[in-house]
């Protein structure tokens, strides 16, 4: 199956190439601003940048239907903002006040929003396969068509779990879709010192599983396999691995020195900036001039300028509250 | 139960097995999944015959994947579904336990609410069959720690017949432990047995001179060292903690209030198990009511040694309850 | 610690450091292993250096396989070598607890006492640093139920820099437990500070009214909480345990003993926590010299919320600490 | 590598041919006595009966060295007998009779020699394979060039700890020989029900080890792969996998009862049965006569009665030494 695959590279339409763009750039600023936050005392715990990645999550996603649902990590803030979970909710999350996505008692590592079917926001690396295919499991098993699409870190696929979810997902042909974003460093590990066999895919495929690997770098390469991918899924035939090749700009948190990697490496890497290489494209397409673009990042910088009001102006949730949750409130439907 | 009940005598394993038939009978989102459930029949022959009847969608084989396959129960749970998750025994479970502790345990609090995971996993607890150091944990009391699941341990043909319906109703994870030995033992049951309520221990002999507390496994050891007592003249009353966690305290203290005196008896090993927690609460509730300092009777701190006669030694025994219960009314306390 | 000798004031981290720098050149088995120990530094920047020092086969980075390579730290152990293992964090050893529980608590045992585990296993636990439900547990008391381990919880430079040279001529498996509070933290250590004994708790500050027995993150607490009490007029003795596992029950009796009254301070979550272990074990040998009931000061039952008004509110404080104090002397106690 | 191997299936010299002969009917015959003595209740707990699979242990453990080490699973009485355990002292451990191997304490899944560098006796499935990528660890630090043999099943294929140890033994270019014996069945379950790929060797090979399938019955194959692969193992080039394609004739346990497979499948193997088989070709090559069968079975017979007698002569370790051995006695060296 791997083989016979064409990758569209060619540019979509002027008006989803812009809606492309303006999602990569959201995710681009709002982290942008997250970090400053974070500097500002404003935002704690510790804080995963997604700066670099853009470009995995808005291709990723955008092939997904509203009822799909979806499986993510710690650095997942782009995920749940081209999800469709407001900018507003987030970083109210991220300031810890209850008028955020996960009522401000998840912060960033742990976003969850049910009417997106969003999923977590998972910190422990590995720990969020099982539950996608539990949740594809249980569309299966209910005869419904949704995918799940599960997003992880290279550094995962050296955890156990990962080796047990493959085996399961293929053996039970679940639909689920398996994101791989492989950005090259777990913390500051890199992959090639993690793992004997640095071809991802070819993983993926010791499971019978088909698998391709993507320019995570375009997003229009990334959305064209994700599109592909899970047309496959949905159809029955079982999961789909497409391993995301991209990189992190930024530390992996913001402790980090990043003793483990050179400068140059980095500038390198930043030549190929998503959105920057994905706005020359545009241009030389004609379908993108400056001031489409500073409507663009106007347009954000005031979407991202309310989150942080909002966030600023929501509220502690009481001390009193402190054991709420820790078990249901209501009886299972 | 009315004297009018139709009684029938039956074994805790056959009560296991109703309630799970039953389960699935009524709700077609229960399925039981773990391994050699279907074709195996169960290892502890709890699920013999339901692969035939329900078919192996529901009565679903896995791999030798535990944290695979209860984070796929989890995500199910989340995916509307309600799993019956079947860990072979307690010993394999801990190669779950994040699963259990990070997802299952904490995904309701940490997403402020919005997802519930009705999770039901049985295992096979405790020693008794010389199956040695790997084989022979009583982890119930050790689970009992995390805050957002509950622990269920049925030490009779009835709570085996009826704590499944009430944990497969729980919005919340349920844990269930079954212990190894109880699975041959013979009891009468109500022909219309159904749910019981999970949230209360019971008093399973009055009595008035000192309190036995224990759960489990051990529960027919303390009502046999109670009937020796008996015969000595000390009326000992014993207490069925049913659920370990949440801990019904009152139960417990009343009790205590009325004997002034107890002994509480666990299979787990010593240190950290839940004994000391009883008597922590026991001491913070009713301490001006002791007339003795509380003892405990548990398992000897080490691993589980093969030998029968070390392994009678190593787990509580009615001969040390009944010398513990002498010294203790008769003696000087 | 004489007065002529040498102090240097020096970091918990740095403390920390030393020991394994030291432990490295002292004795060629000995071999640090874990996640990102050597390119990143240590996440908690506690082994930054050391690979340039000792390279990378004794400074071993590991991929994200914690089962694995702490089950390797087994076998290596069992093949002649020290090995230190670094979890990068507790919350992670869930993942390892099989290879700790099955193999290398209980392989002395089974084997009949002919191989033995010198294997020392560092982590970084507590809550305190707003890293919500998935990082923040502080199960160090929960370890300390298993038999043929033992639990460490340096909370001094000194023990820092002591306990592990220790832990490394012990020929059993050795836990320490590193607050995440604490590698910021300064104190004198005399600048040939070595070993120290690990079977026995200290008396932090001695006391006559009351006795305060703690551990690990939460001594500074207690500590502060005792000076605020002296203001008050009572004299409260301070325990620290130090080692968890074996637990020094003369120490705690012979200060309960002293002061007549006793409160437990743990960050574990109360039920199942190793207060409860302590209360009873307070009860069992010095009822009668009770004044009044032991109370118990633990992290609130319910996975960590991450922001910092409800984190706060979660886990021990001393205005807790002196409230319950100050009640228990002043009071009816 | 894979690709040139060519294997020897001449047979061996007479001698060496009536050794391997000689020790499959050891393995055999004790084997079959164990069942007995299970059933006569002189052995308890877990009996899993290596019967069907002599010739993978037998061949694989005639190409180590003396000074490699061995790690095996909870069928592992052959491997013991094989490596040079005695047989008395096996069978005394099976009766838990404290001049068993294990000192009575681990029983039959337990078995432990340090003489024999004999590593247990594993009953977690996967349990034992990061002990041997440790050993295996420990002695390419020390420069040793010594082989770690681990066997496991193929049921622990599926397990997170196999896809962990894999990667790091390749990563790390560790001696470990992998034996998995691909019996087909995981207690009730088929391999095919369990893995999405059912290939092992294409699963070694996703890790970059070399890998080979072996005709686990015929004896000669065994030990022939299984030299050739310890000496590319001891050469220095890293791990070797082994998949022994054989087949258990009897029960997974002795409580089994073998549902889950036809009883035309199991006589179709035995068919292939590893004894008969090797017996019919050293026949045919004229270089074992009735005789020298004879005299072989004569003197198993002889050696299992005499360790029959001297588990029966055994004595029971006292009940006062039940804790010890959970710490050691002596300091580490
Ligand atoms: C089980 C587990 N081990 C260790 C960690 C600490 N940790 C957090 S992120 C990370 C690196 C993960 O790398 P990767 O999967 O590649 O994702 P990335 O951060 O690069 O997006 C590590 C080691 C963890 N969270 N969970
Ligand atoms: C982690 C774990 N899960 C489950 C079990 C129960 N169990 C014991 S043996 C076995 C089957 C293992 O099959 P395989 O690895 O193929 O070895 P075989 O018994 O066929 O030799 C199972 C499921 C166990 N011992 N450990
Ligand atoms: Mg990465
Ligand atoms: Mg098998």
């Amino acid at each position: 199956m791997a083989a016979g695959i064409e990758f569209t590279t060619a540019l979509p339409d002027k008006e989803h190439s812009l809606n492309l763009l303006h999602q990569m750039i959201r995710v681009r600023r709002f982290e942008e601003k997250s970090a400053e936050l974070y500097s500002a005392g404003k935002i704690r715990g510790f804080l995963h940048l997604y700066i670099g990645e853009e470009a995995v999550a808005v291709g990723a996603i955008a092939a997904l239907d509203p009822d799909d649902a979806i499986v993510a990590t710690y650095r997942e803030h782009g995920h749940a903002l081209v999800r469709g979970i407001s900018a507003n909710s987030i970083m109210a999350e991220l300031y810890g006040k209850q008028e955020g996505c996960s009522h401000g008692r998840g912060g960033s590592m742990h976003l969850f929003d049910a009417a997106t079917r969003f999923y977590g926001g998972n910190a422990i690396v590995g720990g969020g396969l099982p539950i996608a295919i539990g949740l594809a499991l249980a569309d299966k098993l209910q005869g419904r068509s949704r995918v799940t699409a599960c997003f992880f870190g290279e550094g995962a696929v050296a955890e156990g779990e990962f080796h047990e979810c493959m085996n399961l997902a293929a053996l039970w042909k679940l639909p689920v879709l398996f994101c791989c974003e492989n950005n090259l460093y777990a913390m500051g590990t890199a992959l090639k010192r993690s793992e004997s066999e640095v071809d991802l895919c070819l993983k993926a495929s010791s499971y019978e599983i088909p698998a391709w690997p993507v320019d995570g770098m375009d997003v229009v390469a990334c959305e064209d396999a994700a599109q592909k991918a899970v047309l496959a899924v949905r159809s029955g035939e079982g999961p789909f691995f497409l391993e995301f090749r991209t990189y992190r700009f930024r530390a992996h948190s913001m402790y980090d020195p990043q003793l483990y990697r050179t400068k140059e490496e980095v500038e390198e890497w930043k030549k190929r900036d998503p959105i920057s290489t994905f706005e020359d494209r545009m241009h030389q397409r004609k379908i993108l001039d400056d001031d489409e673009l500073a409507g663009i990042e106007k347009q954000v910088g005031s979407e991202i300028a309310e989150a942080i009001e909002f966030a600023e102006a929501g509220t502690w949730e009481p001390i009193e509250a402190l054991t709420r949750f820790v078990y249901s409130e209501r009886p299972a439907q | 139960m009315t004297p009018q009940t139709n009684l029938v005598r039956t074994t805790y394993r056959e009560a296991m097995r109703q309630a799970i038939r039953e389960a699935m009978h009524r709700d077609p989102r229960v399925f039981l999944m773990g391994e050699d459930v279907g074709r195996y029949g169960g290892s502890y022959a709890v699920s013999k015959g339901l692969l035939e009847e329900f078919g192996p969608e529901r009565i679903r084989d896995t791999p030798l994947s535990e944290s695979a396959f209860v984070g796929a129960g989890i995500g199910a749970a989340m995916g509307g579904m309600r799993p019956i998750v079947e860990i072979m025994t307690v010993n394999f479970s801990l190669l779950a336990l994040d699963q259990i502790m990070n997802n299952a345990a904490a995904i309701h609090y940490m997403s402020g609410g919005q997802f519930n995971v009705p999770l039901v996993i049985r295992m096979t607890t405790g020693a008794g069959r010389q199956l040695a150091a790997q084989h022979s944990h009583s982890l119930e009391g050790w689970y009992a720690h995390i805050p957002g699941i509950k622990v269920l341990t049925p030490a009779t043909v009835e709570d085996a017949r009826g704590m499944l319906w009430t944990a497969l109703e729980d919005p919340d994870p349920v844990l269930i432990f079954e212990h190894g030995s109880l699975y041959s033992m013979e009891g009468d049951l109500a022909a219309d047995a159904g749910a019981v309520e999970i949230d209360k221990a019971a008093v399973r002999r009055p009595g008035t001179d000192i309190s036995l507390i224990t759960y489990g496994g051990t529960l027919g050891k303390a009502i046999r060292a109670a009937e020796d007592l008996a015969a000595m003249g000390i009326d000992a009353e014993v207490v069925d903690l049913r659920t370990l966690r949440p801990l019904d305290t009152e139960t417990i203290v009343d009790s205590v209030v009325r004997t002034h005196r107890a002994i509480v008896i666990d299979e787990g090993w010593r240190t950290g198990s839940i004994s000391g927690e009883i008597s922590a609460r026991i001491v913070e509730r009713a301490f001006y009511e002791l007339d003795a300092p509380i003892e405990r009777i548990c398992t000897v701190e080490a691993p589980m040694p093969y030998p029968k006669h070390l392994e009678d030694a190593a787990v509580p025994q009615p001969a040390a309850i009944i010398e513990a219960a002498r010294k203790m009314v008769k003696g000087d306390g």
